[in-house]
């Protein structure tokens, strides 16, 4: 009976061993988490297969002693008095304190080794500041001194990223590198990622920072050093930096200073592109600009709407003033103070009169 | 009953003399404490703040033994105001190079 | 052991309930009703939260609404619930599980309990003046722009953590001076040992929130610069100060949810604890560490890398006596004679649930994971299997198993079977599909998520449902039984402890004499033990 | 708090055991709890003292009338330990002199302290006006409260102490009131230094 006990024993400590290695070296974990499109994702999948393996093992053999001793040792019917009184075992008590602390020992050491490595700076990195906002990343290229509302990066170049928040603390997080960093108002911080992989991914801002936090949404646009140069280049796509600091005042020498018509193809092109890289569509709905949120009122037809808002204010002079200063007329419905109220001094007037005239269109 | 030691409370404390001596000794640290920021003395600045550090641990220490007669009750009291105010150091510390 | 004439109690009114009274079992159910009712309404919340999240798109609940919703289902579960319940159940049996006739303040005791009906209310009135909304954990500078329910929701926090407080120096005064003869530290009941941990943690953690709350509060009403960036303000130094209460406060709620299993596995497996020092040791060396890991909850903030790590391997090391918990709870069943009445079906709830979150922070503490997955449904999923997979089903193990000490009447069996399955599934389909949301990308604190969740969240509402739905068994047999059920004798489970040798409910002053100790708390399987049991 | 409440059933064993009083237990777990709350308000100081990026204005703080309250708050504390030494003794009359002198002393601090930042204030130097002043206020102003309420106290004693409610065998009223005294004496020890010494 005894020999047969250990027997039992082994067996099922090589199927358990054997069912962590494959967890942590040859089962596919992908269904678990996105896909890896950054060095350092590759690193911290390593770690976390290694550590599946290890949670499966404890959790079978938890879990399975547990069911078992359930079923085997339930009381039948009819059954009286007690168990045996046995009140301890020191060798299996130093046993299960010495192996979970190696186990630990063990995850620590390479959690270190992963950390070190995904965490040391890199040699001629792409420098990007981020800027967090309510509800909006704003993504800076100092070298190019262009600014964007979605990330573009090169593949396999290092990138070096400056991150500061201009109001609450928000995180900035794409799930496809594994990374995330705090953007905390009043320090900025600094981290290192190198894409790997040509796509488009999401990024999400992973703290609570008001009511609008579930659509601080942005993407990253990976691609190849040739399209990265391009879009560098392209102004279709690139904002003059206005938060960036000196410039924010003076206009900028990029821009023009005529608007063009209002129902021209070029201010259609250029207010959509413009409502999107500042992530309007975050909050406001329309259509026309894939806006889908539902935080601020919708802005599908509001040409029509802001006419009829205000008595003696016409539908420009409304919306300009929506954006610039959003509490004046608050929508029913809609709670004043969500608006960022800075959009005046961020944003150059031009700008600004493109976007009321985008609007006007719509 | 247990590992403690029973002592009844409240018949070991120290004499009216004792606490006379630890009030002078506490008041004269006092004085040369604000002599010393009052620059009376030359002493190095950085020698300064670890002998104000010092003395207020000695001072801190003094109340505690004999007016709070930690020195003649149980240890246990002793434990018990130690244990936070280590903790506390921890904490001032993590917190301020963080 | 002499048992008390049912006539030597004095008649139970409802009044006594509800008035200003200083014996421990009084207030202790005053705890305990006082709790669920919170416990119910945080759940409402969760369920409109589930409700909102059900599908993709912010259809019920806009972006405030849903924030401040989050932000008071998790104040009112950690605060009027867990954290409180526990103090109910240490009220109740604490001082006759160490044969004394009352905790050492009974005024102080009846204070602890008072100041938590109208905290309760405080927090819920702030719903009326815009609620608080920048989420339990309260992050400056957005909870300095919050409406003023913020404000009441600190002051309500700050009553809360007195209560506390004052309930710790009570336990540990009771626990230290006012056991009966013979009972030395290693003849405690384990529940006892985990309430000494945990009033230990409350009074070194708690002050500090207390301390956070005052500088927050102060900033908002009175206009100081704390936390004010542009005046250089510290934002990190909130989180540095709130974890240093907040993490702690994790081991205040399993802590003690772990004395229960202590106390409910040995009865209903009719054997010693197994490794009964292992096991109190490392309730103080949980409490002791705990209070040292604090920043891994700030692995992302920005806070210096180099500190990163002694927080990680001090997180890490916890595992250990937690570990060797969970092990020596299966050794104590190992060989049993299991009596799976609910009681102990919710204590195998816990062992099962419990692991998954032990587990899955271990995955939290590693510092890269973190990186990944920290302020994501991974953590939500975690922090749920550890609080209600783990701390609330013992809080229903402790409830069946002392429902007939405190009632005097038996509960009906198979509705708490019903009821323990409920639970067990919805808690496991609601949090389960969570851990792979938050792992493929989903943050916390959204009203709104990318449709590629969809599948997952759709599961975890369906799970609150049946979650949801699974209190209702429960209260119909509490009230029930409490009013009609069977008469069920001083020791129903024939318990050693001290609480099961007085008569039930007991008598106001619980014993006559000091209860003399013949045997230890978990002497099970020992013949004299038997026979003297069987006699009594 | 503190003393033997009404409504209380004495334990079996007289609220005593490993030589432990329970109702100085209580006050010194309090006390513990107290140490983290003071901590968490001095840490907070501490903190942005030494992380600010411009000087503080701790130039405008006068060691001189801080230095007399400083010592009157020492005082205090010698007259609370005579007071219970008297008691010890059973003498009724010299512990309500001393409890007397130590209520005095109490409203002198706090008089000096009131002073002290009403001419701050002119100063410039307000709750609002730095992240320095904040800190400061709230430091200074939570221990001012705490010798407010111990003069409360005192007076409570002082009652109890004129209608007889002390002897050389029931002391334990006075001690946990002198213990609280004392601890907040120690508390601006360590304020003293840390703020207005370094």
């Amino acid at each position: 009976m005894k020999e047969r006990s250990i027997f039992i024993i082994i067996v099922l400590s090589i199927i358990l061993i054997g069912i962590g290695l494959f967890v942590a070296t040859q089962a596919d974990l992908s269904f678990l988490l996105p896909e890896e499109a950054s060095a350092e994702s590759v690193l911290i999948d390593g770690l976390f297969r290694m550590l599946m393996g290890i949670a499966t093992v404890v959790f079978l053999l938890v879990e399975g002693v547990l069911l078992y001793t359930v079923i085997r040792f339930r009381r039948k019917p009819g059954e009286e008095g007690d168990g045996k009184p046995v009140h301890g075992n020191n060798t299996l008590e130093i046993v299960w304190t010495i192996i979970p602390a190696i186990i630990v020992a063990v995850i620590g050491v390479y959690s270190y080794q992963v950390l070190t490595i995904i965490e040391q700076p890199r040699e001629d990195p792409l420098v990007v500041q981020i800027i967090g906002r309510q509800f909006s990343w704003e993504y800076i290229y100092p070298e190019s001194r262009i600014s964007s509302g979605v990330m573009h990066l090169p593949v396999d170049r290092p990138v070096q990223f400056q991150i500061e928040s201009k109001d609450v603390i928000h995180s900035f997080w794409v799930p496809a590198f594994r990374l995330k960093q705090d953007a905390t108002p009043g320090q900025i911080d600094e981290f290192f990622i190198t894409p790997t992989k040509i796509g488009r991914y999401p990024i999400r801002c992973a703290e609570l920072c008001g009511a609008a936090h579930a659509a601080m949404v942005s993407e990253v646009v990976v691609q190849s050093k040739e399209d990265f140069e391009a879009w560098l280049e392209a102004g279709g796509t690139a904002l003059s930096p206005p938060s960036m600091e000196e410039t924010s005042s003076q206009p900028s020498p990029g821009e023009s200073g005529t608007a063009p018509d209002t129902s021209s193809e070029e201010v259609q092109a250029q207010g959509r592109a413009l409502f999107i890289e500042l992530g309007c569509g975050a909050c406001h709905m329309l259509a026309d600009a894939g806006g889908a949120g539902a935080v601020g009122p919708p802005l599908d037809g509001i040409a029509s709407i802001a006419d009829t808002r205000v008595d003696g204010m016409d539908a420009h002079s409304y919306i300009l003033k929506s954006i610039i200063n959003p509490d004046d007329h608050v929508v029913e419905g809609f709670p004043p103070g969500l608006m960022p109220k800075d959009y005046g001094d961020r944003i150059s007037e031009e700008k600004n009169e493109l976007l009321v005239k985008y609007l006007l269109s719509q | 009953m247990s590992t403690h030691v029973d002592q009844p409370t409240g018949e070991t404390h120290p004499s009216t003399r004792v606490y006379v001596v630890v009030f002078i000794v506490l008041a004269l640290m006092t004085a040369v404490e604000l002599a010393l920021s009052m620059d009376y003395f030359v002493v190095p600045r950085n020698l300064l703040t670890p002998l104000f550090l010092a003395g207020a641990l000695i001072k801190a220490s003094l109340v505690a033994a004999f007016y709070m007669h930690l020195k003649y009750d149980t240890k246990f009291y002793t434990y018990i105001i130690v244990i936070p105010v280590i903790l506390l150091i921890v904490f001032a510390i993590m917190a301020t190079i963080s | 052991m002499s048992v008390q004439a049912e006539a030597m109690g004095q008649k139970p009114t409802w009044r006594k309930y509800l008035s200003w009274n200083t014996d421990h079992k009084v207030i202790g159910v005053q705890y305990i009703v006082t709790t669920f009712l919170f416990f119910v309404i945080g759940g409402a919340l969760a369920m409109v939260i589930r409700a909102e999240l059900a599908q993709p798109g912010s259809d019920i609940v806009n972006g405030v609404e849903y924030n401040r919703l989050l932000t008071n289902h998790g104040s009112v579960m950690i605060f009027l619930w867990i954290i409180p319940i526990m103090a109910g159940f240490a009220n109740y049996v604490l001082p006759l599980m160490i044969g004394a006739q009352d905790m050492a303040f009974p005024n102080l005791n009846a204070l602890s309990f008072w100041l938590i009906p109208p905290a309760g209310i405080i927090m819920m009135t702030s719903f009326f003046v815009g609620a608080a909304e920048s989420g339990w954990t309260t992050y400056v500078p957005l909870s300095l722009t919050a409406p003023f329910g913020q404000t009441l929701w600190a002051v309500s926090v700050l009553l809360l953590g007195m209560s506390s407080i004052i309930g710790a120096v009570n336990f540990v005064t009771t626990t230290l001076t006012m056991r009966t003869k013979g009972m030395g530290f290693w003849d405690m009941p384990l529940f006892v040992w985990s309430m000494l941990a945990t009033s230990l943690m409350i009074l070194i953690a708690t002050p500090m929130l207390t301390a956070g709350l005052v500088l927050i509060a102060m900033d908002r009403v009175v206009g100081t610069l704390f936390f004010v960036v542009q005046a250089g303000g510290d934002p990190i130094f909130w989180q540095n100060i709130f974890w240093f209460y907040s993490h702690p406060a994790v081991y205040i709620m399993i802590l003690p949810a772990m004395g229960i299993i202590s106390e409910v596995i040995p009865v209903f497996s009719r054997k010693p604890i197994f490794g009964y020092k292992a096991i109190a040791i490392s309730s103080m060396a949980i409490s002791i560490l705990g209070l040292l890991v604090w920043a891994h909850h700030m692995f992302t903030s920005g806070m210096n890398p180099a500190l990163r790590v002694p927080y990680m391997i001090t997180s890490m090391i916890i595992a250990v006596p937690t570990g060797i918990k969970i092990f020596s709870w299966l050794a104590t069943m190992w060989d049993g004679k299991l009596e799976l009445k609910t009681p102990m079906l919710f204590a195998i709830g816990f062992l099962a649930m419990f692991l998954i979150g032990g587990l899955t922070g271990i995955f939290l503490a590693a510092i890269p994971i973190d990186l990944h997955v920290h302020d994501t449904y991974f953590v939500v999923a975690h922090l749920h299997y550890v609080l209600f997979g783990g701390s609330v089903s013992a809080v229903y193990a402790g409830l069946y198993y002392w429902f007939p000490k405190i009632t005097g009447r038996k509960y009906n069996e198979p509705l708490g079977k019903a009821h323990f399955w409920m639970n067990f599934i919805g808690a496991n389909l609601t949090y389960l599909p969570l851990f792979l949301a938050g792992l493929l990308g989903m943050p916390r604190r959204v009203a709104d998520y990318s449709p590629e969740f969809a599948t997952a969240n759709m599961l975890a509402t369906i799970g609150a449902i049946i979650l949801g739905a699974s209190t209702l068994p429960f209260l119909y047999n509490a009230i029930v039984s409490w009013a009609r059920g069977p008469k069920a004798g001083d020791n129903p489970w024939r318990a050693l402890t001290l609480e099961w040798t007085t008569t039930s409910p007991p008598p106001e002053n619980n014993f006559d004499s000091p209860p003399v100790l013949t045997h230890g708390p978990y002497d099970y399987g020992d013949p004299i033990v038997q026979l003297e049991n069987q006699t009594s | 708090m503190g003393t033997h409440a009404t409504g209380y059933k004495d334990p079996f064993n007289s609220g005593k055991a490993l030589g432990l009083n329970h109702t100085k237990l209580g006050m010194w777990l309090f006390l513990a709890s107290e140490v983290m709350f003071f901590g968490g308000l001095l840490s907070a100081f501490l903190h942005y003292r030494v992380s600010a990026p411009a000087p503080v204005e701790d130039a405008l703080l006068d060691i001189t009338l801080v230095g007399i309250n400083t010592f009157i708050l020492l005082t205090s504390s010698f007259t609370v330990v005579l007071g219970f030494g008297s008691i010890q003794a059973g003498n009724v009359k010299r512990l309500g002199f001393f409890l007397g002198a130590t209520i005095v002393l109490g409203v002198l601090f706090l008089s000096g302290q009131v002073y002290e930042f009403y001419s701050l204030t002119q100063e410039g130097l307000t709750l609002t006006s730095s992240v320095f002043g904040s800190s400061f206020y709230t430091l200074t102003g939570f221990h001012g409260l705490h010798v407010f309420v111990g003069i409360l106290w005192a007076s409570y004693v002082l009652l109890g102490a004129l209608r007889g409610k002390y002897s050389s065998e029931s002391t334990i009223g006075v001690e946990v009131f002198g213990l609280y005294w004392h601890f907040v004496d120690i508390v601006w020890i360590v304020l003293f230094t840390l703020i207005y010494l370094i």
